[in-house]
């Protein structure tokens, strides 16, 4: 099907979001909790742009492009005062939440805000509350990580050191989506810390470079259907064994 | 379609190939981007590289959490989406051939991709140890000597090969 | 008994009817969660022990109902079938009542009702102001039976509807009459039931399914509570000929936990459907099945929005998601699925069985039917009333409602919850349906009317909105979560008489980006309260910000507590009861408030039986 | 020390197995057992095979469950909008002067929790505050005092409102 975004004619296909197709075709608009490989959620509010059709007899709505699905026809704008006004508002209010984010304040500086007009929180981090991380580490197969409460007082994360950290395996993964580095982690020789918690470190039986944590190579073992033992080496050591048992079969 | 062809007992380990590759991968030329091929001198007299095998039922897939490894249906290459991709890591574990990377300076994942049809690993092999041809060209007949191709000078002056 | 046929159905009906007229007398008591809270189980006892001493026990039926609406007067008796109606009965008055009234036939006065404005005895229910002004099609038959009786529930006509339906009634016929009788969703949307049923009977993917929403989270509101607790048999009957007509075996209905005695009777109710054959598998030995599953929220308001709900009775938290696509298309579990609340299911059999043309003479132009409201705050009849759409306000409040409680001035109504907005007295001939209140800023929402005397403050009316609504967004979106903070934090300034004029500007520019960048209508409609007050009552904001003064006396910061000397008896109540011991005077001697160390508690003013506190 | 386990087994039996029974399974937890231990809810979990972080996020997120033991006494007072424009805010601010905690807490002893809840649907009465499973209706902040002595000693609900009036 065919849709119009920005004055541009772009093909799409049924089923596909604005965001995607917008995307593809170098049309750019903002968003912080998408990601494309999880479900579109619609939480930011950032990637607002206005529609409308030939059919509508003039009516035209605000939607979030992550989750709208494409429409034969559909005219969308990226860049209307409507869509400018509400963005400058979510960025306005990240940055009374998050004043501290670099993210978030060259976004707002985009759209002419140098300093929030709010009350900024009293204690404020970096989290904006995307939810990339849980639904990250739900992809993942952990579901390590959780909302706790609801509202303003909602926070992220893995709750309950002893019992649901069981379930982080220390991948990383949820401080590698997070868009504003709001998960802190470190790692020495011998322990990686994450979500507050001290993971042992598995290193290469060969060169001694980091393979991961225990639980993360449990973890991924019991995905793959691998056995644990085949997990003792990097990659880079993997790969020499297997170019020299690659001779040996060739001659 | 063609393939990625390895004769081990043309391979001299000169390491060409992995230039080429690292090269060809990076934005930035002068950083060197993870080599998606490696060469190796087994033994004084062996040497061979290693490459990805573009598996029909790759481990590197299966393990993906979020399908950020998808086939190339023109060049037949399994691809990793940049874009998709969580940095999980579970491929470069996954792969028993050790042949997909985590690049740490790019935070980005690092495997063969054929140079979308063109691979530099092959192009730049001096031995014809690598080819990309439809069949590897037979071995030479004793006394038969096999045009090389040019040694690819861009390389030393710093010149974008594409 | 397992009923096989309508024609059973039918038949059981009419025995039932002979049975019922060899009974006399009835005594109804109300039941309904106001009453209980009243102490009515201990005034059904006390008739019980007295028909007993009596004698009267075949004689005379004891019947505890459901809700009657007059929840201010409770508990509530009324002797059939005469319609005598005795209000406030204390468990010690049922001898009485037993003794005179049933025995003897003579009224006792002192439990009759006064009505305020005349001064005048009523004796019958029916002469009530605060009941004959009402419509009461859906609620009426709450005074009539027995919620937990099925065989009350059919002498009544119940389930005749749906007999009617199984066997000779077509699906998309069924769908065509709700259409035609211009049903809207009593929940607050006021979208067309019939359309909504016939998207979702179009819909792709199987299976289908049927939500009774019965969350009813707006403060103020209670009339689903009500028709669950008291009538629950005509909403499982809704949804069974809904279910019919949409071609959906399953059904669910999410109800507050809050409300045990709704849940109490919605199960009695279910499992007595089941065993008359009404519900199952084979329903009346039509072939159709369909079964109704009780889930009890979790409590929280945003599980009103119907896809929030919708993942919560999927057992997730209640997270709304974006309705590009209809939930007719994919709701619960992603499948087909439709959702109506309470009082929108409980009008599916009164349509059916009075048919469509009937219906639609009642209400006006694009509202039709009636509107059950709780009608509450300052008002005289506080209770449930059930009108025809297009009264005016005016009618509601001041016939029905009998005015303004101790006489004082109107300011506003609230309507719609906190999704809604204050009208203002201008607004009080507004013929109320769905269209009318939102052009004036309001909404219909779920029916609450919290009426308000000139000594609210309509500053802390809406701060007190935004509060609710900043505990019960569920903060997934910015615009909301982070927005009602900052409203909230705004309104609280005003409220001490902080920041200039350029605030209400700032106010403005928050609530319109709310309005039109949030994920569901929690967040969307979350100015309303604020943009409705600062439409009609901008000059209470102005006082606050500019004269440092609230108008009302309820804003703690800006008001000041004093004594009266000419009222003062200096009769020391207050100085006992001041918590911050801010009061000073001897005993017959004018008493003095210390304003520094006054905490503005309200207590005194509670306890001077002289008028002698003032506040300003 | 460990709770009994019998009525969490007993309530698992009643719900099938899977994750829309959740939020069921844990009212029910709440009213056995006054709170959800986190020890059950990792049970829940197991149970229901639901992830362990979910059952969290859901425990947290809904205003009927609380991870802390609440007090014998639950007193609730309602903050609905009828409850409000009655007065009800006063209600509230003298309970928390009575029993010496905010609003959401439990006095040190266990006895009371004192919570403010929205709209218990008797707007009729208002304000209202329900203590336990007892309603009372048209509260002044003078009748406080009386509820709470009602409290103390073990009156029927009836006999206790009774007193209150």
């Amino acid at each position: 099907m065919q849709l119009t975004i920005d004055k541009r004619s772009v093909v799409a296909r049924k089923g596909e979001y604005l965001l995607e197709v917008a995307q593809r075709n170098g049309i750019e608009i903002p968003a912080l909790c998408h990601h494309p490989a999880v479900e579109p959620w619609g939480g930011c509010r950032l990637c607002m742009v206005e529609i409308t059709h030939p059919d509508w007899k003039g009516w035209t709505g605000l939607v979030t492009a992550c989750l709208y699905p494409v429409q034969d026809g559909l005219i969308v704008s990226t860049d209307t005062k409507k869509v400018h006004q509400v963005r400058a508002g979510v960025l306005d209010l990240l940055l009374a939440r998050c004043p501290g984010s670099s993210l978030i304040q060259n976004l707002a500086r985009q759209y002419g805000i140098e300093e929030t007009s709010f009350t900024p929180r009293k204690a404020p981090d970096l989290c904006i509350l995307c939810g990339l991380c849980i639904r990250i580490c739900e992809k993942i197969g952990a579901s390590a990580i959780s909302s706790i409460g609801r509202g303003v007082e909602k926070l992220v994360s893995v709750p309950y050191e002893t019992v649901a950290t069981a379930a982080c395996v220390g991948c990383l993964s949820c401080a590698n989506i997070c868009p504003t580095g709001a998960i802190a982690f470190s790692e020495s020789e011998h322990c990686r810390t994450i979500w507050s918690r001290n993971f042992e470190l598995v290193r290469c039986e060969e060169c001694k470079a980091v393979i991961g944590t225990p639980e993360q190579l449990e973890h991924f073992a019991r995905r793959s259907g691998l056995d644990r033992s085949y997990f003792t080496k990097c990659d880079s050591c993997r790969n020499r064994e297997a170019a020299a048992r690659f001779v040996r079969v060739t001659f | 379609m063609k393939q990625l062809f390895v004769t081990p007992n043309r391979c001299t380990a000169c390491r060409n190939c992995e230039v080429a590759c690292s090269f060809v991968h990076t934005s930035d030329p002068t950083v060197l981007a993870f080599p998606r091929v490696r060469a190796y001198a087994i033994s004084e007299n062996t040497n061979t590289v290693n490459l990805c095998l573009q598996c029909d039922d790759a481990a590197c897939k299966k393990s993906c959490p979020v399908e950020a490894l998808v086939w190339n249906a023109k060049t037949g290459a399994l691809e990793v989406d940049l874009g998709r991709c969580i940095r999980c890591l579970m491929c470069t574990i996954a792969c028993p051939f050790g042949n997909i990377h985590f690049d740490k300076r790019t935070n980005e994942i690092a495997k063969c991709d054929l140079c979308q049809g063109d691979p530099a690993c092959a192009k730049f092999c001096p031995t014809l140890a690598l080819e990309y041809a439809e069949k590897p060209s037979p071995d030479p007949k004793p006394g038969e000597v096999k045009p090389l191709p040019p040694i690819p000078w861009m390389l030393f002056t710093g010149k974008q090969s594409r | 008994m397992h009923l096989t046929s309508p024609e059973a159905l039918k038949r059981l009906k009419s025995q039932l009817v002979r049975q019922r007229k060899e009974n006399k007398s009835v005594i109804t008591v109300c039941a309904g969660t106001g009453c209980v809270a009243c102490g009515c189980a201990a005034v059904s006892a006390a008739f019980r022990e007295a028909l007993k001493e009596n004698h009267l026990e075949e004689k005379v039926e004891i019947k505890t109902t459901g809700c009657h609406g007059f929840c201010e007067r409770g508990p509530l008796v009324v002797m059939r079938p005469e319609g005598i109606f005795y209000q406030r009965v204390k468990p010690a008055d049922a001898k009485q009542i037993v003794e005179k009234t049933i025995k003897q036939g003579k009224v006792i006065e002192k439990l009759l009702y006064r009505d305020p404005q005349t001064k005048q005895l009523l004796t019958y229910e029916k002469d009530i102001p605060f009941y004959n002004k009402q419509e009461r099609l859906i609620f009426g038959m709450n005074g009539h039976m027995d919620p937990t009786s099925i065989q009350d529930y059919i002498t009544l006509g119940g389930y005749q509807a749906l007999g009617r339906v199984l066997v000779s009634v077509h699906p998309d016929e069924v769908i065509e009459e709700v259409k035609k009788s211009g049903l809207r969703g009593r929940g607050g949307g006021g979208f067309s039931t019939g359309r909504k049923w016939a998207s979702c009977r179009q819909a792709e993917g199987e299976p289908k399914y049927i939500i009774c929403n019965a969350d009813e989270g707006d403060p103020g509101a209670f009339m689903d509570r009500s028709l669950l607790e008291g009538n629950p048999h005509a909403v499982v009957e809704g949804m069974i000929i809904g279910a019919y007509a949409i071609g959906s075996h399953d059904g669910y209905v999410y109800v507050r936990n809050e409300y045990p005695l709704a849940v109490k009777n919605l199960n009695i109710a279910l499992a007595a459907a089941r065993e008359y054959g009404l519900l199952g598998a084979d329903i009346l030995g039509s072939g159709f099945s369909f079964d109704i599953t009780v889930s009890r929220g979790g409590g929280a308001f945003v599980c009103g929005e119907s896809t929030a709900l919708m993942a919560s009775l999927e057992g997730k938290i209640g997270e709304p998601r974006a309705k590009y696509i209809h939930t007719v298309e994919c709701g619960l579990w992603e499948k087909p699925s439709t959702l109506n609340n309470v009082e929108t299911w409980a009008n599916v059999p009164t349509i059916i069985e009075k048919g469509a043309d009937w219906y639609r003479k009642i209400g006006t132009e694009n509202s039709k039917g009636t509107k059950v409201f709780a009608l509450t705050g300052k008002v005289n009849n506080t209770g449930l009333v059930e009108v025809p759409m297009g009264i005016p306000l005016r009618e509601i409040i001041f016939d029905i409602g009998g005015g303004i409680l101790d006489g004082r001035a109107f300011k506003a109504v609230q309507t719609g919850g906190p999704s809604g907005g204050c009208l203002p007295e201008s607004a009080l001939n507004l013929p109320v349906d769905f269209d009318t209140l939102t052009e004036a800023g309001s909404m219909m929402g779920s029916g609450g009317l919290i009426v308000m005397d000139d000594r609210t403050c309509m500053v802390d009316v809406a701060k007190y909105f935004i509060h609710f609504l900043l505990e019960e967004s569920c903060g997934k979106c910015v615009p909301c979560r982070e927005g009602l903070r900052q409203l909230h934090e705004m309104l609280e300034e005003i409220s001490r008489g902080e920041g200039g004029v350029g605030t209400l500007d700032g106010i403005e520019r928050l609530c319109s980006v709310m309005e039109q960048g949030s994920l569901c209508a929690l967040g969307r409609s979350a100015p309303n309260p604020v943009m409705s007050t600062l439409r009609y009552f901008r000059d209470e904001y102005l006082a606050h910000l500019e004269a440092h003064r609230c108008p009302a006396g309820v804003c703690k910061a800006l008001i000041n507590y004093s004594v009266i000397e000419e009222n003062c008896t200096g009769c020391v109540v207050c100085k006992r009861a001041c918590p911050a011991e801010a009061i000073t005077g001897e005993k017959n001697q004018v008493h003095k408030i210390n304003s520094e160390i006054c905490t503005r508690c309200g207590i005194c003013l509670a306890v001077c039986k002289f008028d002698a506190i003032l506040v300003e | 020390m460990t709770l009994p386990r019998a009525p969490l087994q007993q309530i698992l039996t009643k719900y099938p197995p899977k994750e829309s029974s959740l939020i069921m399974v844990l009212q029910d937890v709440q009213d056995a057992y006054r709170h959800l231990p986190l020890e059950l809810l990792v049970e829940v979990a197991k149970a229901l095979e639901v992830p362990k972080a979910k059952v969290i996020a859901v425990a947290t997120f809904y205003k009927a469950f609380s991870l802390e033991p609440k007090g014998e006494v639950e007193i609730r007072v309602c903050r609905g909008t009828a409850c409000h424009v009655r007065g009800g805010l006063l209600i509230m601010d003298e309970f928390k002067r009575l029993l010496g905690i905010e609003e959401g807490e439990t006095t040190s002893d266990g006895k009371y929790t004192l919570e403010a809840v929205n709209c218990v649907g008797t707007c009729a009465m208002a304000p209202v505050v329900v203590v336990n499973d007892t309603y009372y209706g048209s509260m002044t902040v003078n009748k406080l005092n009386r509820i709470l002595r009602a409290t103390k000693s073990s009156k029927t609900a009836d006999a206790a409102r009774e007193e209150t009036e």
